[in-house]
């Protein structure tokens, strides 16, 4: 045995009241590499600190060394759940700087496409969010549905996470001949499933005092504090990029935004954040019916993919609406073939800033509670 | 490597008892891994939906654990930064023996796509910790993971507790050539 | 309210500091001002009810073979107008006022501008490195950047 | 039934027997614990529309075992910062107490490791041993979380023994015993006579039912919270707390700890079908019932306890620590209370 030291302690100076623990960057519910410095009262929150920058990637740098159609792999890359969402405002931004008009096939693809992954990510957020309430059984019925929803990419596109399908003026092949069969068929079986999640989770009532009047988030400091997608539309303000500036050719469908209501709580907790995405599910459902009953079955979707993408000098600024919020993309063009400078806004990143902000004086069950309602990727946090 | 291979040649493997035992010590090593809950970047959703019902990874007897004490191989997922690499080591460092690496992705592998302009991408997780299984892909299949698994269970399986060094030696390199 | 309309009602309150209004479609349309009346323009335009920007979209460096530019993209979330302002300092000692206490979401943008820019926002509470780690050297989104040859012993070329 | 303790009678009350009645506790231990864990697996399986492990014997069956073959040969870590003596300690105290608690549990009418008349307070007093393990470990591993899991753990488990002592109380009070032996003799006869449908007693037991309905519920609930399982499993919540207290622990003393788990679920289990489900009666009478049947009477009505235990985990969410507390002292302690009152009340009157 060692002999025991005396210590010679000054406890005035001892600061007793605060724990500091360090949260990340390996912890079950941080969502990837996120790291959060927590400062405990007992089991209070009284301070959280993010720290980023563990998956950075340096997208912006790459994209400035390559041509404007290699970016769009990286573009995937950046928020990895929802790819297909990345690749339309870059590939928009893009067409915008060129002056191009895609085929009107293009565009129905392009929003069945955006609206499917749509799902598939918010099926991901609402997994995982009920994982961190410790619900492990609808992540994966959540995850046998999204898993049906991949196999459609992955016969269409060739990839099940990544795709690279957008392309500057068209898609990089065309849909195959059941694609409508199968993509009525999935509709029919995210409703089926989300009537179980419902049932299993929404509405439980553990949930619910798990989840309601926790990490409040008011409408004007979501505002000021720049959240944008469920964040924002969570805390009762009805703002949606489809139908506030329609882009592609949102405006020729019928679609409500949801928004929190403050059903089981406060307007604006982790329970409508959630609640918000699930009711996203069923909007992007009945745009995906639209698109399909309208969608022309002939057309090359090819026939707008100009030889070399070159645009003129100038910059644009191109956002449009992610599941996580809204993604914009600054291009500035020097008039070569590769880009000068490409901004990334991701949704992710100006939302979690407000994590410090909503989680103070909860519990730190709480804490775990709203990062996950937030629904962050690191990827595009990061970059 | 069942109990009639080692009759063949008893003295040099260890015996048949020494043999046998290794054998159902290896057999418990590889039919029950717990993986390190640890996710990078895309290969990790990948891993998540490998997880799930569809693909079934505790069919091979895999749990997560969520501290590096209780795994028994970690799975690098995905990109590995500048930032995130002294973290990992740390973790690797964190584990208990016997332990192995399987590195998942193209980005693990060698950078992946980040290779060339990434100034904080490290260029291969093997530069800090040693790797037993490449799995390629960017990011790999489900079942490409699976498969690696399967790879990690037959090198476990093959392990040498009790014979003589040199014979370790020769293992190592037949699984090296990929023979075994 | 257009651009140009907001250019003619900036131009009246604060003259000299609005430089110029440049429009050349397809390209976004943009307002350049000096950086010594940011704030006070940034303050004019979210609290006046007129222009009512409430929502800053996106803050982004950028490095031009000359200078070092931070462009704001504000949009107004009740007028749904939008509008991008633009400030140049030169490479040497940039430095922008910080819009942290107009916009919270500038917060991050700024941190990030600086980690990757080097540009310094004054007023920021917290300029510190937000993506590269805290001892990480140079800025490498400027054009002239070159990566480093090791860090804490690991390689980082290919 | 007449009950006896069948080695005692074969042997003689001497030191072999003694040996006997304690090994053979230990051995079913170790054997339930690997088909719990199983079970744990291939149930969670089962309800998440997966198969679980397969490649492990016919059916994954032998996955327990090759889980214990793997950890007897993980590398023993001690911490660099951790107190060396009490982390050593911490795992082996846990699994002493939970193990303890076997000694005075009736497998059967002939079989009973040690018959004295206190078992239920004898139970309950050496259950609480756990919580000095958990402590322990959890202070002594240096880690935060491991620290914060244990505070966790320990009050959480203080608190549900309140509520969960007042029901047994109660069942002591309606069998007017503390002898497992005797309780589970009175409920002879069908499972009428079960404490769950107020226990043996003519018409007047209408009075009470509502009541021990309620109370085996009570006890359901705090037991759950006191084998740390979800929706209470706030010490070793995975989304927060990364593995609570043993968050640390490597290896065997890990091991060590998920077997303490296990045999602290079969331990809150067999109290409640022994208090409640009639031990090793028969549910029918005297149909199906002997000393040989009263074994698989007890293991089977232990075991579906078990199963339900299981089958919660992988329902229900999480529920956060200052619910639990109100749950545990708010709601239960008073239901408890009140049954306890109407029960006793009933006792002075019939």
């Amino acid at each position: 045995m060692t002999t025991r030291k005396i210590l010679d302690i000054d406890f005035s100076r001892i600061d007793t009241d605060r724990m500091r623990l360090n949260v990340g960057p390996q912890h079950p519910s941080t969502h990837g590499v996120l790291r959060l410095e927590v400062e405990l009262d007992g089991e209070v929150v009284t301070n959280v600190i993010p720290h980023i920058g563990y998956l950075h990637r340096c997208f912006e740098k790459i994209a400035e060394n390559m041509n404007y159609q290699q970016v769009i792999p990286y573009v995937d890359r950046m928020d990895y759940i929802s790819s297909m969402n990345n690749e339309l405002p870059y590939v928009i931004a893009v067409e915008k700087l060129l002056g191009l008009k895609v085929p009107e096939k293009v565009e129905y693809i392009r929003v069945i496409m955006a609206e499917l992954n749509r799902i598939a990510n918010h099926q991901i957020a609402i997994a995982t969010f009920g994982l961190d309430a410790g619900a492990f059984t609808p992540f994966l019925y959540l995850f046998r549905d999204r898993e049906y929803i991949l196999w459609i990419f992955e016969k269409a596109t060739g990839g099940r996470l990544l795709f690279n399908y957008f392309w500057v003026g068209g898609l990089a092949n065309d849909v195959y001949p059941t694609f409508k069969e199968d993509v009525l068929n999935i509709v029919k079986q995210v409703r089926k499933t989300n009537k179980d999640i419902e049932e299993l989770l929404i509405y439980n009532k553990i949930f619910i005092d798990r989840t309601a009047n926790i990490g409040v988030l008011p409408a004007d400091v979501a505002i000021n504090y720049g959240c944008s997608g469920p964040m924002l539309r969570g805390s009762g303000v009805p703002f949606d990029l489809r139908k506030a500036e329609p882009y592609s050719i949102y405006d020729r469908f019928d679609f409500e935004i949801p928004v929190g209501k403050g059903e089981v709580g406060t307007v604006g907790d982790c329970w409508d954040r959630n609640i918000v995405r699930m009711r996203e599910i069923e909007q992007s459902c009945r745009i995906i019916e639209q698109a399909i009953a309208q969608m022309p079955d002939t057309g090359d979707v090819q026939s707008a993919i100009p030889k070399k993408v070159r645009p003129p000098k100038g910059e644009v600024y191109f956002r449009c609406e992610n599941p996580k919020g809204e993604l914009g993309f600054y291009i500035i063009s020097d008039g070569k073939d590769k880009p000068y400078r490409v901004k990334g806004r991701a949704p992710s990143f100006v939302n979690l800033s407000v994590l410090p902000e909503i989680s103070r004086g909860y519990l730190f069950a709480d804490l775990i509670v709203i990062l996950g309602s937030i629904d962050i990727v690191l990827g595009e946090i990061d970059r | 490597m069942g109990l009639l291979d080692r009759l063949d040649n008893p003295y040099e493997t260890g015996g048949i008892i020494l043999g046998t035992l290794e054998d159902i010590l290896n057999w418990g090593r590889s039919k029950s891994d717990w993986y390190l809950h640890f996710g990078l970047a895309c290969c990790a959703i990948e891993f998540m939906s490998m997880n799930a019902s569809h693909f079934d990874f505790m069919r091979f007897g895999i749990i997560p654990r969520a501290t590096p004490r209780q795994a028994d191989f970690i799975m690098i997922t995905g990109t590995v930064t500048l930032k995130m690499a002294e973290r990992i080591k740390v973790l690797w460092e964190q584990m208990a023996e016997p332990k192995y690496c399987i590195s998942v992705g193209s980005c693990a592998n060698s950078g992946g796509p980040y290779w060339q302009y990434g100034y904080h991408v490290l260029k291969g997780v093997d530069r800090i910790i040693p790797v037993h299984v490449y799995v390629p892909g960017c990011p790999p299949r489900p079942e490409a993971m699976e498969e690696g698994m399967m790879k990690l269970q037959s090198l476990i399986d093959r392990q040498a507790i009790f014979r003589k060094r040199e014979k370790l030696a020769e293992n190592e390199n037949l699984i090296k050539s990929n023979k075994m | 309210m257009n651009t140009t309309e907001i250019f003619e009602l900036l131009r009246e309150k604060f003259k000299d500091a609005i430089i110029d209004l440049v429009d050349n479609p397809p390209s976004d349309s943009f307002i350049n001002v000096v950086p010594e009346k940011l704030f006070d323009i940034c303050l004019e335009l979210r609290d006046n009810p007129e222009f009512d920007f409430d929502y800053l979209m996106c803050l982004s460096g950028v490095d031009f073979p000359t200078n070092l530019q931070v462009v704001y993209h504000l949009y107004s979330l009740n007028k749904k107008h939008k509008i991008v302002l633009k400030v140049t300092v030169p490479k040497e000692n940039p430095k922008v006022p910080s819009v942290e206490r107009i916009w919270r979401s500038a917060d991050w943008h700024e941190r990030e501008a600086y980690d990757l820019f080097g540009i310094i926002f004054e007023g920021h509470h917290n300029l510190i490195r937000i993506l590269l780690p805290y001892d990480w050297e140079g800025y490498p989104l400027r054009k002239d950047y070159k990566e480093p040859e090791t860090y804490h012993g690991m390689r980082v070329p290919y | 039934m007449e009950t006896f303790n069948v080695f005692d009678v074969l042997l003689g009350n001497n030191f072999l027997s003694a040996l006997i009645s304690v090994v053979l506790p230990l051995v079913f231990l170790v054997i339930y614990a690997l088909i719990a864990i199983l079970g744990e697996l291939k149930i969670s399986a089962w309800i998440q529309e997966r198969l679980g492990p397969m490649r492990t014997g016919p059916y994954g069956i032998l996955q327990p075992l090759a889980e214990v073959i793997k950890l007897i040969q993980k590398e023993d870590i001690v911490p660099a910062g951790a107190n060396k003596l009490l982390f050593n300690l911490a795992p082996y105290i846990i699994f002493a107490g939970s193990f303890a608690g076997f000694a005075v549990i009736p497998f059967t009418a002939a079989f009973v490791p040690a018959e004295i008349n206190i078992g239920l307070f004898y139970v309950f007093a050496v259950g609480a041993f756990a919580v000095i393990g958990i402590v322990m470990g959890g202070w002594a591993s240096n880690n935060k979380y491991s620290l914060l899991g244990a505070m966790r753990s320990a009050s959480q488990m203080i608190s549900y023994e309140i509520p969960g002592a007042l029901v047994i109380l109660s069942a002591a009070v309606l069998a007017n015993t503390l002898d497992m032996q005797k309780i589970t003799s009175l409920q002879e006869g069908g499972f009428w006579n079960w404490f769950l449908f107020g226990g043996p007693g003519g018409f007047s037991k209408i009075w009470i039912l509502p009541f021990t309905l309620l109370l085996s519920l009570i006890y359901m609930i705090a037991s759950l919270a006191e084998t740390n399982r979800t929706p209470f499993d706030i010490p070793e919540g995975e989304s927060e707390l990364v593995a609570g207290y043993h968050t640390e622990y490597s290896g065997m003393k890990f091991a060590m700890f998920f077997f303490a788990e296990y045999s602290n679920m079969f331990i809150v289990a067999a109290i409640l079908s022994i208090v409640f489900l009639g031990g090793w009666t028969s549910p029918f009478g005297s149909f199906m019932s002997g000393y040989w049947w009263g074994i698989f009477w007890f293991v089977s009505k232990a075991m579906f306890i078990v199963f339900i235990q299981i089958w919660l985990r992988w329902t229900l969410p999480r529920v956060r620590v200052d619910q639990l507390m109100y749950l545990g002292w708010k709601i239960l302690l008073p239901f408890a209370l009140v049954c306890f009152v109407i029960i006793s009340l009933y006792r002075i009157i019939y």
